[in-house]
């Protein structure tokens, strides 16, 4: 099970123990964590909800596009859902390549897809209020009926 | 019969998770043209929409007993 | 303690411990494993040893340049030093920003600095010999006694 | 006096991990020459220096007391 959604706080060195490869010479990990301040704003804390089979079986398809472009790439990834409090740990990528730059870029393209594709969603509470986050008035419109490669937000 | 599935802000709008409908023979545009007429809901024309777990074109026609799920922009990471 | 050199297995965690932030919203991780093939040829064990105090303080000015580059990241780094066997940690780096593209970035800059900068060295086993890992010939000649950052190698 | 300190295959070479040798007022460059003259090494000319932790160029001046350490290519990561 590399690609996991998990109700549980996340516990990295088992999602880096996945990608563990003799081949491997370098590990990257992405880490996610709850920050408290966004645009001057400061959260109290976020609830996160997925549409967890196909979630999971996105993360799957990310991981499977990166074992593609970059080959003999591993990659493991979970994300928790339910409430996480100020610098809980939202997400964990990690991928092994045998090579260094091969490992932090595919990893950037796995935050990034995570970021388009993948039916997860966030809350955010203010002390004066929450709001799902996200373009709520939907004015990006995918003409395919799903995201492009093209589509990436930081 | 299809179930239809709404996450986050949509379900917030529509306030239910699911809703059972018969949708068999539409496609994804006059689904969306008919759950806004039906249920209090924002816009759904530019919301994604997957079928049985994988994103669809809004002229996907459905099948009887396809899953039909509204996701709005994504938020993880 | 942020920059340390180890004679213990290293806890990937611990060091990503020392970089939580309340602002941070990234923390990424590079672990270097040893690879059980290097140009075809393949590796027993390595030797790492290192002048241990001025590794430190490379170390720490590797630091210190990342938090000058990139406002409000924060760096920590462990290099392990004695016998590694495959797939054995040699070195992590953990660095927090609060948005992930300089988290990305910082990281890299730290790895690529690590190898032109901090003394250690490897001693590369095989079954039919060892040889000590590098530009023996030092065939590369540094003008300013040191060398610049534009010397970055695979 | 000063501490010469070998590291890697320079230490092989040399056979030994540090010396105690009077350097003061020598240049690196030249301290590199008595060495090389005087001892199994190999080439250094191109070899990193550090006095006292800190990398220094070929013409830095040799003070009492300073801790002279030759660096080969360094291969940690």
């Amino acid at each position: 099970m590399r690609y996991e959604i998990s109700k549980e706080p996340i516990n990295i060195q088992s999602v880096i123990d996945k990608v563990v490869e003799r081949e491997a010479g370098a590990i990257t990990t992405f880490i996610g964590t709850v920050r408290e301040l966004t645009d001057g704003k400061k959260t109290l804390y976020l609830i996160y909800e997925a549409y967890e089979t196909m979630a999971v079986k996105k993360l799957a398809q990310i991981g499977k596009e990166i074992e593609e472009r970059w080959p003999k790439a591993k990659v493991a990834i979970t994300h928790r859902i339910g409430r996480l409090d100020i610098t809980d740990v939202a997400v964990v990528i990690a991928v092994s390549t045998p090579h260094r730059a091969d490992a932090y870029e595919a990893n950037r393209y796995a935050i990034e897809r995570i970021k388009e594709i993948v039916p997860i969603w966030k809350k955010e509470h203010w002390e004066d209020g929450e709001a799902w986050v996200g373009n709520q008035l939907e004015t990006v419109a995918y003409p395919s009926g799903k995201p492009e490669e093209g589509d990436l937000h930081e | 019969m299809n179930k239809i599935l709404f996450f986050a802000h949509l379900r917030d709008a529509a306030d239910r998770e699911e809703l059972q409908i018969k949708a068999v023979g539409k496609t994804v545009a006059e689904l969306k043209t008919e759950l806004m007429k039906n249920y209090d809901l924002p816009q759904l024309e530019t919301v994604m929409t997957a079928i049985n777990e994988e994103f669809v074109p809004d002229d996907e026609i459905i099948h009887d007993g396809d899953v039909i799920a509204f996701i709005p922009s994504v938020s993880g990471g």
